[in-house]
């Protein structure tokens, strides 16, 4: 293995895309026309050398890790930070979704945004993302990472307003970069703690000279908020920012806003589960702090069965997608949270396959239905477009993790995971997430295909984006092979490989069947889409359409005020003091001309008042 | 026999109507006549002390003070008859065209 | 006479700026750009062998007597950190010409004269290295900007100078105290009379004058920074100022008081700031927190940046109290960064207001529309003011926080959250300016001088944020000569 | 009388022959351009006399005292009366009046504030004082046909005969109690402690003080001095603002460098109130006002009241006193700067105005001054800048070395009133030099403007101190170390 190849390679990985972004980024400011073929090849074809890339890296990497260092970044004092890029098998794993995910959306972006008059800047933004999305997974030390972890945000919020002359969608994006940034503050303390207290800031480093500093502490104690705890916490801050979780997963589904395949690639396949790809890289910090792990199994508990059931309700296709990523990565954190790094990485990576497949035949919905978002003024499409139909049935039942399905190893591999941390309690939400997930899923497909026929869809989606659909297609359900790699990446409890009842792995497998099954009888009785006449119900309806009133509950407690404290002080309340001063001299200056009167005798009066005051005091001294 | 100290307060009390009459008539004329008080009670005590010390430097400034008010009377009354003139009236009080 | 010869071709480029109005109009920006070149020639020697002397304690160090009475000299030196910034100000004085290009068409010839000679000014300050002539420079500096603001401002103009002048004014006579009185306690133990900054560096005030004088310069250099509650001048100088003297301003004026700050206050007196380093910490951070607050909530857009500059120094005093070598550095990249990113935002207000002659943020919007790629520059310098990593502002911020994370950590904490607040007023200017309805008509985009203005800016900030290894080595030059205390 | 003490009065024979062939002069033949030019040389020839004296003539006589200091300053005050006998010709040219007395009470006053400049004692201080103000009062209302010159005239009249009666009433009190009118002796017999004679000190000094501050127009006792700066004719003015205040000043600093005053502290007190109260109620009055000549009185009263901080510092056994005698530098120092500033900015008042301009003289009239004559106004803007003591001007060295001495004093109440005082200060000056930069021009003022060979050399002569002194003070320094020490 030549080391300075492997080296090159790697850094190329990042370096195409960002080569791409900064073409076609310059090339207009400098009023050079760039047609769009051009375009096309430039960005497309930076992705897809990536995507070589790293399919060579994956070929010729037979190191459990590789670390170039290229150059130093920034270094005062003790604090050194490098261009480091780090390989593993997590890394590889993640640059082979982002470069594999990411060219094909890239390819089919080509037809998606065919008609877009923006589609030079669309590309240099998509271009960008996956840049710093490859800069965030290669990073070696955490401010490396968070170059690359804000730069995500940023094309995030670039793409979420990408349609720029709406309002609405530029507070949407707004949105989505505040309420990230909010968690990557979190994040940015948790790293200003680490540095402080282990004197670095490189991951690895980090992860050995924790463990040395802050020995696994018994169980007794672990609900202790020890200092490993805190910096968990912080970085968790972080990654449930980026990944939608509680409490800062209100943004996600506003961020829809974004072209289709955006959502896609950023808000399903990649940049979500970057916090995923946080945790698993720290897990050797992550696992000293029981609870901390406990926090994060908690986090994706709470946040799958919240997001499940939102998006049960919901109408726009894409919110419903939107509520499932939610939920699916809720499935990471609890796996994450019950030490299953592998498996959790292992349902990052079916995720993205089956969630961007799905996304992209929305995307070729939308596409085909003139914009049209809500599922209720579709239907009865199965017959017109077939090739949406087959993908979105793919999609449904990987994402519903039917049997066979890519979707379905990695998320029986999370809830065997949870029986054998014995967190049973963990493990019935996670049931009853996979019923709602199934039931949901279904819900979509049949109201979409078998619904009655509003709409009449006017254009088939185009060659080019049915490729990268079919690749997809394929990948969601044989993705489900997890690679060797990934099983060997974690040290971490994968041994005790305890084996289960055959009625437990059964009772898993039927649930999602079952709830398949319950979705077609409901959709017979034309359950669905009915305008619901119990208030009670009416109410529970409206709470769950709008994810559980998050967004209404942090208007009233942090924006509204915020904003009234703002107003209130919009001319600044300290400048009254000034001008304060300024009206006192006024009033000095008006109040000492009125002794200049012109008066002769006042002004002889004056002396003499003088003369004797004078004396007076001298005099009683 | 005269005592020192009464002499003083002689001239202490004419200073002070000297002073009283500056502070409180409006004509002019009025006003230049206190001026003169106060330039004689002045000059009482310097001969007065000239006289206590025996030395002659309180005749001298007595003599300068009398030239002093001489001139100041001088100037005075021309200005008088000039305001006079233009404004048919010795009242200081009108003289405040200028304030602020 | 290197630094007194790059004085003398700013202060004689502003004469000949003036008198050639007489000429034409155009000539005296000519002349500007032209002196402003001229004058990087005298430093060459410095910035070709960078390498070879970072371990001198001066790159610069020339002094001719002054006022033999006073035993004042006209002391002149200059080392990294001096250094860094008089680049700084040469810099971002072009700028300042190439955004005034257009924007000013009458009296030329007195407009360039006074921004040259401000900017000769502001290199005086940070190359003085007599107590006596820094103080000259410091308020020679601002009769010419002051100048700038009450003529060729926009409508509240007077009153905008009027209190810029004497906020500064105020600190400056506070700072002429202190002097004094430093120098006089200096004599009357050592019995020497001196302004010399090195000479008096060595002198170890006792602990209850050292803080009065110490206070005496902080205000000064607090209000020149500007901190909570000394900036209500900011917003106004601001908003009233042409676009070019807003750059000046927001470039390297308020750099002078982080400067002072380092190079007087924590360098003389290090023991007398580490005792009040806690409060000071603390009103940093609000400081920080305020300004953003203040600026989320402005209608005018040039007060809304004002008020961020206000956030953005606030980061500049947390780093230069915390007392950690990363710190300090950040406060020194924060005074660089915040330079090149602030002026940028405020020469693309300019840009703005010249196309549509508002600044409102009611009345504009959906400018991509119409003139993209000043839109396209202007979400790079909001994306740069509000910390992404990659660009200046992000390692200034960080250094900054990491530093003083070690310190104060809980006002650390809090300082840390002005980072949401950038975000939030810095998406407000590109949401209310660049995105959404087109509310006015079409305008100009911008031309080649403005892109390459903006351009050179960008590029510089990316070159921080990206390596800004150079400039550390060169503060840290400064930092290894004068310890301040950090351990 | 030796020849010494002859050489050491030539300058002042020289002036006060000259009034007095310019009277005979008159009595023959009225010539108004011989009479200034007579005036003019006499002046020079004056001044080039007591400059070769600088530091060369020490005579101590009964009645007057001829050190470094006074030559210094007399020939400061003949420099600034040469300078306005410049102005008086074109000024006087336009009056209908007879104009040659003016002349001479011009020379008169100037005789009586060197008079007063080199007197050491009440007779010889009395007399120069009477000199010129009552040479002053026919200048004030000199103008025939202005009513507001003759109740400028009328004002200062009265109230300057109630100051000198007071004072005069005081030298009386202590002539009385001591026998002496020579002033050292004085001092140095003045109680240390509180005792039975105290209390008549007390009262002559109360008194003394109500003239002094009558004088140069400190607070409480201002309240004449915006009439008359309004009133009288500008050449009167400048005179006024420079030569009356200088001379009386002059004494201040000798009294208190040489006497022990730090141990009245009932004294200091009372004049640290009167400076503070001068600095704060000067700077505030002209805050906002319109008319450029109160303005301006105004601001003399502040700036008076921060030479007070100077004379206040002088104490012995503080840092730098004890070699010299920095606070006395400084008074000097403050005084030459304001001094020059003064002149300078009446000068050029004068020639824009050239008398044709009818009252009042606010600021407005300044419009726009620095696009149609930018040589005049940038010699303003150099003046105002001067006043408001931004470096580089003679202004802030002044200013510079009274903070200095003010510190080293330790007057630290008084300084912080100075500090506040000075920015209320820049305010007006900075009003000022904007209106001249405004772009309107109001032209009634400015038509009028004719330059002449005299107004440049005006100009430039005013600039060359104003900021030759500003930016080379050492030269200037250093002759007042010497001459002080």
């Amino acid at each position: 293995m030549d080391i300075q190849y492997i080296s090159n390679l790697l850094l190329a990985v990042p370096l195409l895309p960002l080569f791409g972004a900064t073409v076609l980024i310059l090339a207009p400011l400098f009023s050079i026309q760039i047609p769009k073929l051009i375009v096309s090849v430039i960005a497309v074809g930076s992705i897809s050398l990536a995507a070589i890339c790293s399919i060579l890296l994956n070929i010729e990497l037979n190191e459990p890790s590789f670390n170039p260092v290229y150059g130093n970044w920034i270094q005062v004092d003790e604090l050194t930070i490098s261009f480091g890029l780090y390989l593993d098998a997590l890394s590889l794993v993640m640059i082979s979704i982002i470069t594999g995910v990411g060219f094909l959306i890239h390819l089919y972006s080509i037809g998606f945004m065919d008609k877009d008059k923006d589609f030079q800047r669309y590309f240099a933004y998509l271009n960008l993302f996956v840049a710093a999305m490859l800069i965030l997974v290669l990073a070696d030390n955490l401010l490396l990472l968070f170059l690359g972890w804000e730069g995500v945000g940023l094309c995030s919020y670039l793409l979420i307003g990408f349609w720029h002359e709406e309002t609405k969608n530029n507070l949407a994006a707004n949105k989505a970069f505040i309420m990230t940034r909010i968690g990557d503050t979190g994040m940015a303390i948790g790293m200003f703690l680490l540095f402080f207290q282990l004197g670095t800031l490189n991951i690895q480093q980090i992860q050995t000279s924790a463990a040395e500093l802050w020995p696994l502490v018994d169980v007794n104690q672990k609900y202790n908020l020890d200092m490993v705890t805190i910096c968990c916490l912080l970085l968790l801050a972080g990654a449930v920012g980026k990944s939608g979780q509680l409490p800062l997963q209100s943004w996600l589904p506003d961020a829809m806003a974004g072209p289709t395949p955006v959502s896609a690639l950023i808000h399903a396949a990649t940049m979500v589960t970057a916090g995923v790809y946080l945790i698993a890289r720290c897990h050797g910090l992550f696992e000293l702090s029981p609870f901390a792990m406990q926090c994060v199994a908690a986090v994706g508990a709470i946040t799958l069965f919240i997001a499940a059931s939102a998006a049960l309700v919901q109408n726009d296709v894409k919110r419903i997608l939107a509520y499932s990523t939610i939920s699916q990565i809720g499935y990471m954190f609890l796996a994450l949270g019950a030490g299953a790094f592998s498996a959790a990485v292992f349902h990052l990576m079916t995720h993205a396959f089956f969630k961007a497949l799905l996304f992209l035949s929305a995307g070729a919905l939308i596409y085909s239905m003139h914009h049209e978002h809500n599922i209720f003024r579709m239907g009865g499409l199965a017959k017109k477009l077939p090739v949406v139909w087959l993908c979105f049935f793919i999609g449904c039942a990987a994402l519903a993790s039917l049997p066979l399905m890519s979707g379905f190893w990695s998320k029986e591999l999370i809830l065997g995971k949870l029986l054998d941390q014995h967190m049973y309690g963990y493990w019935l939400i996670a049931i009853a997430g996979a019923f709602i997930t199934a039931f949901y899923s279904f819900r979509l497909f049949f109201v979409i295909f078998y619904g009655e026929t509003k709409k009449e869809p006017d254009s088939q989606p185009s060659r080019i984006m049915v490729i990268p659909l079919s690749i997809l297609g394929f990948l969601a359900i044989f993705g489900g092979i997890q690679p060797q790699g990934l099983i060997d990446m974690f040290s971490s409890p994968d041994s005790g490989q305890a084996s289960h009842s055959i009625a437990i792995v059964a009772f898993t497998i039927l649930v999602p069947i079952c709830a398949v099954v319950f979705s077609f009888f409901q959709f017979k009785k034309g359950v669905f889409g009915r305008i619901i006449q119990s208030s009670v119900l009416n109410q529970i309806h409206r709470f769950l359409l709008s994810g559980w009133a998050f967004d209404w509950f942090y208007q009233k407690i942090f924006i509204d005020p915020f904003i009234e404290l703002t107003r209130m002080n919009k001319s600044d309340v300290i400048d009254l003091f000034y001008k304060t001063i300024i009206g006192a001299s006024r009033m000095l200056h008006n109040f000492l001309s009125q002794f200049q009167n012109g008066q002769l005798r006042w002004y002889s009066t004056s002396l003499v008042l003088f003369s004797v005051i004078s004396l007076t005091f001298l005099l009683s001294r | 026999m005269i005592t020192e100290g009464s002499l003083f307060f002689f001239s202490i009390a004419l200073f002070c109507i000297g002073v009283f009459g500056v502070l409180v008539r409006r004509n002019l004329l009025f006003i230049l006549i206190s001026i003169e008080i106060m330039l004689n009670a002045v000059a009482v005590l310097f001969v007065a002390a000239s006289s206590i010390h025996n030395n002659s430097d309180g005749q001298i400034m007595y003599l300068l003070i009398l030239t002093l008010a001489a001139s100041e009377v001088a100037v005075g009354l021309g200005l008088v008859i000039q305001m006079y003139r233009r404004s048919k009236t010795l009242d200081v009080d009108q003289l405040s065209s200028m304030k602020g | 006479m290197i630094l007194m010869n790059l004085i003398l071709i700013l202060l004689v480029g502003g004469i000949a700026a003036w008198l050639c109005e007489s000429i034409s109009t155009n000539a005296p920006k000519w002349v500007a750009v032209f002196s402003l070149i001229v004058a990087l020639y005298p430093l060459r020697t410095v910035l070709f062998n960078l390498d070879a002397i970072t371990s001198d304690a001066w790159l610069i160090n020339e002094s001719i007597p002054w006022i033999s009475r006073f035993n004042i000299s006209f002391h002149l030196a200059i080392d990294g950190l001096s250094l860094l910034l008089v680049l700084l100000t040469l810099t971002m004085g072009m700028v300042a010409v190439l955004a005034a290009w257009k924007e000013i068409k009458q009296r030329t010839g007195f407009f360039y004269f006074n921004l040259l000679w401000s900017l000769a000014g502001v290199v005086g300050v940070f190359c003085a290295l007599d107590l006596f002539l820094f103080f000259v420079f410091w308020e020679v500096m601002l009769v010419p900007i002051y100048l700038l603001i009450a003529i060729w401002g926009y409508e509240n103009r007077r009153y905008a100078a009027m209190k810029f002048f004497l906020f500064t004014q105020a600190g400056g006579l506070l700072m002429l105290l202190s002097i004094c009185a430093f120098v006089l306690l200096h004599y009357q133990q050592s019995g020497e009379l001196t302004f010399n900054y090195l000479d008096l560096l060595q002198h170890k005030l006792s602990d209850q004058s050292a803080f009065w004088v110490m206070l005496g310069f902080f205000i000064a250099f607090a209000i020149k920074l500007p901190i909570v509650p000394f900036h209500n001048w900011l917003p106004d100088a601001h908003t009233q100022a042409p676009t070019a003297v807003s750059v000046i301003l927001a470039a390297v004026l308020l750099k002078t008081g982080g400067y002072g700050l380092i190079r007087f206050v924590l360098t003389i007196f290090p023991e007398a700031s580490y005792d009040i380093a806690p409060y000071v910490m603390a009103i940093a951070g609000f400081s920080v927190i305020y300004g953003a607050l203040m600026a989320f909530s402005q209608q005018d857009l040039k007060r809304l940046v004002a008020y961020s500059s206000v956030s953005h120094m606030g980061f500049v005093l947390l780093g230069c109290y915390a007392f950690t070598v990363q710190a300090w550095q950040g406060a020194v990249m924060q005074m660089l960064a915040h330079g090149i990113s602030t002026s940028a935002l405020f020469a693309l207000v300019g840009a703005i207001q010249y196309r549509y002659h508002t600044r409102s943020l009611k009345e504009l919007g959906g400018l991509w529309q119409t003139i993209p790629k000043l839109s396209a520059v202007g979400i790079f310098f909001v994306i740069a003011s509000l910390g992404m990593p990659g660009l200046g502002n992000f390692v200034a911020e960080f250094l900054v926080l990491i530093g003083s994370f070690t310190t104060y950590p809980k006002l650390t904490v809090v300082a840390t959250s002005g980072l949401i607040l950038a975000a939030i007023y810095s998406l407000v200017i590109a949401q209310k300016t660049f995105f959404g309805p087109l509310k006015l008509g079409n305008a100009i985009d911008l031309d080649n001088r403005e892109v390459l203005m903006m351009s050179s800016m960008a590029v510089l900030l990316i070159w921080m944020g990206l390596h800004p290894q150079p400039l550390i080595d060169l503060a840290q030059q400064t930092l290894n000569n004068f310890p301040l205390g950090v351990q | 009388m030796n020849v010494a003490l002859g050489y050491a009065l030539l300058p002042w024979i020289i002036i006060s022959s000259t009034a007095l062939v310019i009277m005979l002069f008159t009595a023959i033949k009225r010539d108004h351009r011989y009479t200034s030019l007579m005036t003019s040389l006499g002046l020079f020839i004056a001044l080039i006399v007591q400059i070769m004296q600088i530091g060369v003539v020490e005579q101590h006589h009964e009645l007057f005292i001829i050190d470094g200091m006074t030559t210094l300053l007399s020939a400061l005050l003949i420099l600034v009366s040469l300078l306005l006998s410049f102005l008086l010709h074109p000024w006087l040219q336009n009056l209908n009046d007879p104009k040659e007395e003016y002349y001479m009470l011009f020379l008169l006053a100037t005789q009586g504030a060197l008079v007063v400049c080199a007197s050491s004692h009440f007779g010889s201080f009395f007399l120069g004082l009477e000199l010129m103000s009552l040479s002053l009062v026919p200048m004030v209302a000199y103008k025939d046909n202005d009513q507001i010159a003759l109740e400028a005239g009328i004002k200062y009249l009265i109230l300057s005969a109630i100051a000198s009666a007071f004072m005069l009433f005081a030298m009386a009190i202590i002539y009385f109690y001591s026998g002496t009118l020579d002033i050292r002796e004085i001092i140095n017999h003045f109680p240390r402690t509180a005792n039975s004679s105290n209390i008549i000190y007390s009262t002559a000094i109360s008194l003394l003080l109500v003239g002094v501050a009558f004088k140069l127009s400190l607070a409480p006792c201002h309240l004449w001095v915006a009439d008359l700066f309004e009133g009288a004719p500008l050449p009167t003015t400048a005179l006024l603002a420079t030569l009356s205040k200088a001379a009386i000043f002059v004494v201040l600093i000798r009294l208190f460098s040489e006497g022990e005053w730090h141990n009245q502290t009932g004294v200091i007190t009372i004049i640290s109130i009167i400076a503070a109260a001068s600095m704060l109620i000067g700077n505030f009055l002209a805050l906002l006002q319109k008319n450029m000549l109160r303005l301006l009185a105004y601001s003399s009263i502040a700036h008076f009241g921060y030479i007070l901080l100077a004379i206040l510092a002088i104490k012995p056994s503080l840092p730098l006193t004890s070699t010299t005698s920095l606070a006395s530098e400084a008074a000097i120092y403050y005084l030459i700067a304001y001094l020059i500033t003064v002149v300078g900015t009446f000068a050029i008042l004068t020639l824009l105005t050239n008398n044709k301009h009818s009252y009042p003289l606010t600021i407005d009239c300044l419009k726009g001054l620095f696009w149609v004559k930018p040589s005049y106004a940038l010699a303003l803007v150099f003046l105002f800048l001067s006043l408001a003591g931004i470096p580089l001007t003679v202004g802030f060295v002044g200013k510079f070395y009274l903070t200095l001495a003010a510190v080293n004093g330790q007057l630290w109440w008084l300084l912080a009133i100075l500090v506040i005082g000075s920015i209320a200060g820049l305010f007006y000056y900075l009003r000022l030099i904007l209106t001249m930069m405004e772009k309107q021009t109001d032209s009634t003022l400015l038509i009028n403007t004719s330059s002449s060979l005299t107004s440049h050399f005006i100009l430039s002569f005013v600039i060359v101190m104003v900021i030759g002194l500003g930016v080379f003070p050492d030269g200037l320094a250093q002759v007042i170390v010497e001459l002080v020490s």
